[in-house]
């Protein structure tokens, strides 16, 4: 029997306020996440106006001195100020996630429609494939396509973007198959949809919707291996202010005592992989139609 | 099926490595080498040849059991393997039950009272779980329980430099050591092994709760438990016949997890300095050894299929309704 | 005689099994007309086959075997790209509203749609076909605008009518229409769809396992057990003198919603077996209580057994197909006596 | 003093929206009625009225956003709402017992048949589990299901809708219940399994002198197979009696609406009362929550409805319940 205790009065009362602390209070890893993202994208935008030195800008002098009110983060090995490095850090995790997650959805999204629609030989095809990726950890494959292939931004990107679009795909057609079982997608083939329509108009709205709160997963997937190629000295190099490189960098002082030099670009990445995540999981409880507070 | 895939992958690292711009012809011949010496090295790996002739050959060395020689240590890629995979299993294994001890408890418990406190402090830290990378919470805890309070040993390796590795019987030092009974040995394994569990460990129960969470929420929710509860069963036997049905996709999914793990464990090894298979084969990717990367990866595809296998027949045993799918 | 507008001959469907080299045998040879105006009932339960006969109708199936002439073509065959063009000619309306409409378009928009894929009007004029079809199945216009989520089961369906209504089909399949609606709301599509049939002469095949709501709307009934038909005859002749065994069990188990019809129940024993390994000859006899040796070895034809009204039954030749003979009925009696005598009590 | 008394039953679903107010489904609203030994009551409505919602809650079943918030459930003189877990376990399972609409979900898919059947005895009082064992396969047979044996050894993925409620209905007998609840026992069956289980079910029910309460949506299973009825709507009984009085003469216009929809009446009367969209149980109307889609609402009908006594404890919840009063003028009496 159909659920039909339908509530007309939400529309009433509607004022952002109660909107926030709504959603809040239904999922607080989502307010968390999407202040925590929030702060970073500020932090990225604005980095020239608020860091108080250069990206690269060195200090002969002040090499290793520790944090203190001249440096809040203290200096790195080239002079250079960890505070500032890490704020410009905040546009290279920005300028891999969203390319890369662009990327994804580009391939990802069209092969995943076409996979759970179709079926027949293109599906086979990506589920090999992802057999293939699956028994393959990610991670190496990354650094050997890397390694092989450049350490430029652009390739960094490429490859997460290329890496992850399978992942997605089978994502996008997993939310296709269930979207077929319920049906409406025969009642789009009876009214006499052309193959098209079905896909991009009625599908797709429905598969993308499933699948937003991985698309913030991806994304802080794609941060944490941009990184940690960096970290290995195949992605992004050393002056580059990007996290992972700085982390390299600290590395060395760790054994040495100067501890700020890879804590403050790990701690930096830690927070917007988790912001991230908290969106992603965040986003998985608002939209699942099961936990909605309808009651019957 | 599974042929075919490691074929698959096999194939497609054997293409990876060679499109690169990484030369180890230069690298071994080394600066001052001329074209002469260079000819003489390329011949020698077999470079010279058209890249299909190449595969052939590797595959037909392959299925006799030869991977080939690496170029670091000159040594047979098949040798290394087989002394260097025990150092990074003993690392995985401990930390995969570490981590699934704590996570699946963990998980359940937060599934009874979802949005309770516990549930959402899990779920948080599930999360953190998620977003460390393995690296720089290794160089921290080094730092603080190395450099500021000694209390972790210093970490170069499986055994600190005074005491000598045990008889080989199951390749983990601590086990063999214990086994073997000179304690002083297994007391230092211990220590070496500590910290990279525990963080490892980590890593590995983040998921492990996630998972485990969602499972038993299923499960709770479904119609079989709430019958169980109209019939009166006292509250053990509901929950236990819960935990029943939740168990085999829980560890179907610890299967999975582990897959993804053994080339994680590669980063913590480089901090640790293992020595393990992961250290090695990180190391073999950046200087492009082509063989020893072909091997590594092979390892994980092989350790990744044999999983997967295990599962299958591990479902068979537990579930009634799996049915034999050639 | 005015000439059929869908004609069924043998129609086959099969799907593969779950475990391979398993065959689902869902329609086995299924004949039936379909003419202009009228309504057939295709009753039957689980595993009966009369779904998946209703899709292979709109050709969301590509039959196995057997041939679908609409009009003057045969549709079994055709692709898919051929089919398109048909298909405003031949709809479909589903069980369950809320999987069958997109949620995420307006109600106005899913009636637009069939407007749009069919006809050349502009948009005006589509807004203005829209409205008129929201009016003619009684949904008010300010609905138009609202989500799938926020309207009723009853409204739903409504607005999947219109949808089939859009393009003046000449047949609409009905599946279940009315079997996830409450009682009240039930009612008011069955007398909805009563009256679009008497203004447009549609054919509607109407496909349900609710034995009274069939005879409400159908002029002719097909029985079918197990993906065959056991039955069929003008709904009146069907529902009074059932021939089949299996028909005349199907329609004793209807429980009128009135307690003083007193019950003439003939209870079978057992339950539909899986439409995977057909038994031999009439799919019924396993269960018939008056299966005999020469029902197991051919599927027995459509005998007449009256005006237009056959069955599939050995027994119809000799008269010795009324199933009340093979046991003493458990109905009528017991109950009464078993309610007057409570109700006496407490008063 | 009936076997089960639920007076003034109310239950509601409390939940925040998007917009941080909290929101409360109103899912009982005040339910009262009795079941005496011997009896099967029927709770007919359509969906969301309540029905299974009035089950789970005299089970104890109810899960969080659900509520109990008033009201209380007597079975033999012993309070039920807010009862612990461990004194609920004592009356659940043992003397009251309910029966579910979907059997192949509700057993337990990893236990075999035979198991489960020991476990329900086991966990009531200690017996052996050959005895348990042997008590379940007689009991198999009760129910009707051949070769008791080899099915008692089956697992339920391996059983047919009608034999996995037969399995449920010998779960729900096996420890000798004085009262079975049914919530939609037949629905998801077909028409013939489904004159199979409810004739099964009232022999049982007779012959061991139960109290029995069977919940469904068709009118045809409560005019054949039970002795009292009770109609809800929007969480509340608007009218309850003997089946043969409420249908012969229903007095709440809802009831009339109901009875005259189904399609032999249309088919006599060629028209029905075409029924309005289902009540919004966050935003119910003052006094008579039918009053919105009532063909008789008046002013009066703001007020809440007394439950009118129309003859032979045939109650309905309506001003105009009594017939003289059908021309809209007050009289109250009985």
């Amino acid at each position: 029997m159909t659920d039909t205790s339908i509530d007309r009065s939400a529309a009433v009362g509607f004022t952002t306020s109660g909107r926030i602390l709504g959603i809040a209070r239904r999922s607080p890893t989502f307010a968390i996440g999407f202040a925590i993202v929030t702060a970073f994208a500020f932090v990225a935008i604005f980095a020239d106006l608020i860091s108080p030195y250069g990206a690269i800008e060195t200090f002969s002098r002040q090499v290793l001195q520790p944090p203190g009110v001249e440096f809040f983060f203290g200096a790195d090995g080239n002079g250079m100020d960890v505070f500032s490095r890490v704020m410009y850090g905040a546009r290279y995790a920005f300028g891999i996630a969203v390319p890369a997650a662009t990327l994804m959805l580009l391939i990802g999204v069209p092969l995943g429609l076409v996979a759970g629609y179709k079926g027949g030989v293109l599906d086979e095809v990506v589920l090999r494939i992802m057999d293939v990726l699956r028994s393959f950890p990610s991670i190496v494959l990354a650094l050997a396509v890397v390694s092989a292939t450049g350490q430029s931004l652009i390739n960094v990107i490429l490859v997460i973007g290329f890496l992850d679009a399978p992942i997605f795909a089978r994502l996008v057609r997993s939310e296709v198959l269930a979207l077929r079982s319920s049906g409406f997608i025969e009642s789009a083939v009876a009214a006499g949809n052309p193959t098209w329509r079905i896909l991009f108009v009625h599908l797709m709205p429905n598969a993308i919707r499933g699948s937003t709160a991985m698309i913030a997963v991806r994304m802080a997937w794609a941060v944490r291996i941009s990184a940690t190629l960096a970290f290995i000295g195949v992605g992004i190099q050393a002056p580059t202010p990007e996290w992972g490189a700085m982390i390299r960098q600290g590395a060395e002082f760790v054994i040495s005592g100067e501890w700020w030099v890879a804590l403050f670009p790990g701690a930096a990445l830690v927070g917007i992989v988790l912001g991230f995540n908290l969106l992603g999981d965040g986003l998985q409880d608002l939209l699942d139609p099961r936990r909605k507070a309808t009651g019957k | 099926m599974v042929v075919p895939i490691l074929l698959g992958i096999t194939f497609l690292t054997f293409m990876l490595v060679r499109i690169g711009d990484q030369n180890p012809v230069a690298m071994l011949g080394g600066p001052m080498a001329d074209e002469v010496t260079f000819a003489v090295i390329e011949k020698e790996l077999g470079l010279d040849k058209p890249f299909f002739v190449q595969f052939g050959i590797y595959l037909g060395n392959l299925v006799q059991g030869d991977l080939g020689e690496s170029w670091q240590s000159s040594e047979r890629v098949a040798d290394e393997i087989r002394n260097r995979l025990p150092a990074s299993l003993e690392l995985l294994v401990f930390s995969v039950l570490l981590g699934a001890l704590v996570g699946v408890p963990v998980g359940l418990r937060s599934a009874q009272r979802p949005n309770g406190l516990f549930d959402q402090v899990s779920r948080f830290v599930s999360l953190f779980g998620f977003s460390v990378p393995t690296y720089w919470i290794a160089l921290m805890s080094i730092f603080v329980f190395f450099f500021l309070l000694r209390w972790a040993p210093p970490p170069m390796g499986r055994l600190d430099i005074a005491s000598f590795p045990p008889p080989d019987l199951t390749g983990s030092y601590f086990i063999d050591s214990v086994l073997t009974g000179n304690w002083t040995t297994a007391w230092s394994a211990l220590g070496q092994l500590t910290l990279p569990v525990i963080l490892f460990s980590i890593i590995v129960a983040a998921p492990i709760i996630k998972h485990t969470r969602a499972i038993s929420l299923e499960v709770l929710a479904s119609d079989y438990v709430r019958y169980a509860r109209a019939q009166g069963l006292r509250p053990r036997t509901v929950r236990r016949v819960a935990l029943r049905n939740a168990i085999t996709p829980i560890l179907t999914f610890i299967g999975t997890e582990l897959t993804g793990l053994l080339a994680a464990v590669s980063l913590l090894e480089l901090i640790f300095a293992w020595g393990g298979l992961g250290q090695w084969g990180l190391n073999a990717i950046l200087l492009g050894d082509f063989a020893a990367v072909q091997g590594y990866v092979l390892v994980l595809a092989v350790f990744s299929v044999a999983i997967f296998i295990v599962l299958d027949l591990l479902v068979l045993l537990l579930e009634p309704r799996a049915t034999l799918r050639p | 005689m005015v000439e059929p507008i869908l004609q069924v001959r043998d129609l086959v469907k099969h799907f593969a099994g779950n475990r391979p080299g398993e065959i689902i045998h869902a329609v086995n040879k299924v004949s039936f007309d379909l003419n202009p105006g009228e309504t057939l009932g295709l009753v039957g339960e689980s595993g009966s086959g009369k779904s998946t006969i209703g899709r292979c109708v709109v050709r969301l199936y590509r039959p196995t075997a057997g041939s679908i002439r609409f009009g003057d073509r045969d549709i079994s065959t055709i692709s898919e790209g051929q089919m398109r063009p048909l298909r405003k000619e031949i709809q479909i309306v589903f069980q369950d509203p809320y999987s069958a409409l997109n949620p995420r378009m307006k109600v106005g928009n899913l009636i637009g749609e069939l407007v749009k894929l069919h006809s050349d009007l502009d948009a005006p004029a589509r807004r203005e076909r829209v409205t008129a079809l929201a009016a003619r199945v009684h949904l008010n216009a300010d609905l138009l605008t609202r989500y799938p989520n926020e309207l009723s089961g009853g409204q739903l369906q409504r607005v999947c009518i219109a949808r089939a209504l859009a393009t003046n089909p000449k047949v609409i399949v009905l599946d279940e229409p009315t079997s996830s609606l409450d009682l009240s709301v039930r009612a008011g599509i069955l007398e909805l769809l009563g009256e679009l049939q008497r203004e447009t002469g549609v054919a509607m095949l109407f496909i349900s396992h609710d034995l009274e709501t069939v005879q409400l709307v159908s002029h002719r009934i097909l029985v079918l057990y197990l993906g065959s038909v056991v039955e069929d005859g003008p709904a009146e002749a069907v529902f009074a003198k059932p021939a089949h065994p299996y028909a005349q069990a199907l329609l004793s188990a209807d429980l009128p919603p009135d307690p003083d019809v007193v019950l003439d129940r003939q209870i079978l024993q057992g339950e539909v077996p899986g439409p995977v390994h057909l038994p031999p000859g009439c799919p019924f006899a396993p269960r018939c209580p008056l299966s005999r040796e020469d029902c197991t070895r051919a599927m027995p034809p459509l005998a007449s057994v009256g005006a237009n009204h056959h069955a599939a039954c050995v027994r119809i030749a000799d008269g010795t197909n009324d199933i009340r003979s093979a046991h003493a009925s458990t109905g009528g009696d017991i109950h009464k006596k078993f309610q007057d005598q409570f109700v006496r009590r407490t008063t | 003093m009936s076997l089960l008394e639920v007076r003034n039953l109310h239950t509601h679903f409390v939940s925040h929206d998007l917009n941080n107010r909290s929101r409360i489904a109103k899912g009982l609203n005040g339910v009262s009625f009795e079941v005496d030994k011997g009896e099967i009551v029927g709770i007919v409505g359509e969906t969301g009225a309540g029905k299974s919602l009035t089950a789970m809650s005299i089970m104890g079943l109810l899960q969080p956003p659900a509520r109990i918030v008033e009201g209380s459930v007597r079975f033999d003189g012993n309070e039920l709402v807010g009862l612990g877990v461990d004194d609920l376990n004592r009356i659940r399972g043992t003397e009251l017992t309910m029966i579910v609409q979907s059997p192949l979900t509700s057993l337990d898919p990893l236990s075999r048949v035979g198991k489960q059947l020991v476990r329900a005895q086991r966990e009531h009082r200690n017996m052996s589990s050959d005895a348990a064992w042997r008590a379940g396969a007689d009991m198999l047979a009760t129910v009707g299901i051949p070769d008791a044996e080899r099915r008692m050894r089956a697992w339920p993925h391996e059983l047919s809708g009608g034999m996995a409620q037969r399995i449920l209905i010998a779960l729900a007998l096996i420890n000798g219940p004085r009262m079975l609840i049914a919530d939609e026992p037949t629905t998801g069956l077909d028409v013939t399994v489904q004159a199979q289980i409810l004739d099964l079910l009232k022999n049982l029910v007779r012959d061991r002198d139960m109290a029995a309460m069977i919940i469904t949506h068709d009118l045809g299973v409560v005019a054949h197979y039970c002795t009292r009825m009770c109609v809800m709507f929007a969480g509340s009984i608007i009218e309850m009696g003997p089946v043969r009085q409420v249908f012969n003469d229903p007095r709440h216009p809802y009831t009339q609406a109901l009875i005259s929809s189904t399609p032999k009446r249309i088919a006599e009367k060629g028209y029905s009362q075409i029924g309005g969209p289902p009540p919004n149980l966050y935003d119910l109307p003052e006094g008579c929550h039918y009053r919105d889609r009532c063909s008789r609402a008046a002013d009066l009908c703001r007020t809440t409805p007394p439950l009118k006594n129309v003859g032979g404890n045939h109650v309905a919840m309506c001003h105009f319940a009594d017939k003289e009063a059908a021309d809209g003028t007050v009289t109250s009496h009985g």
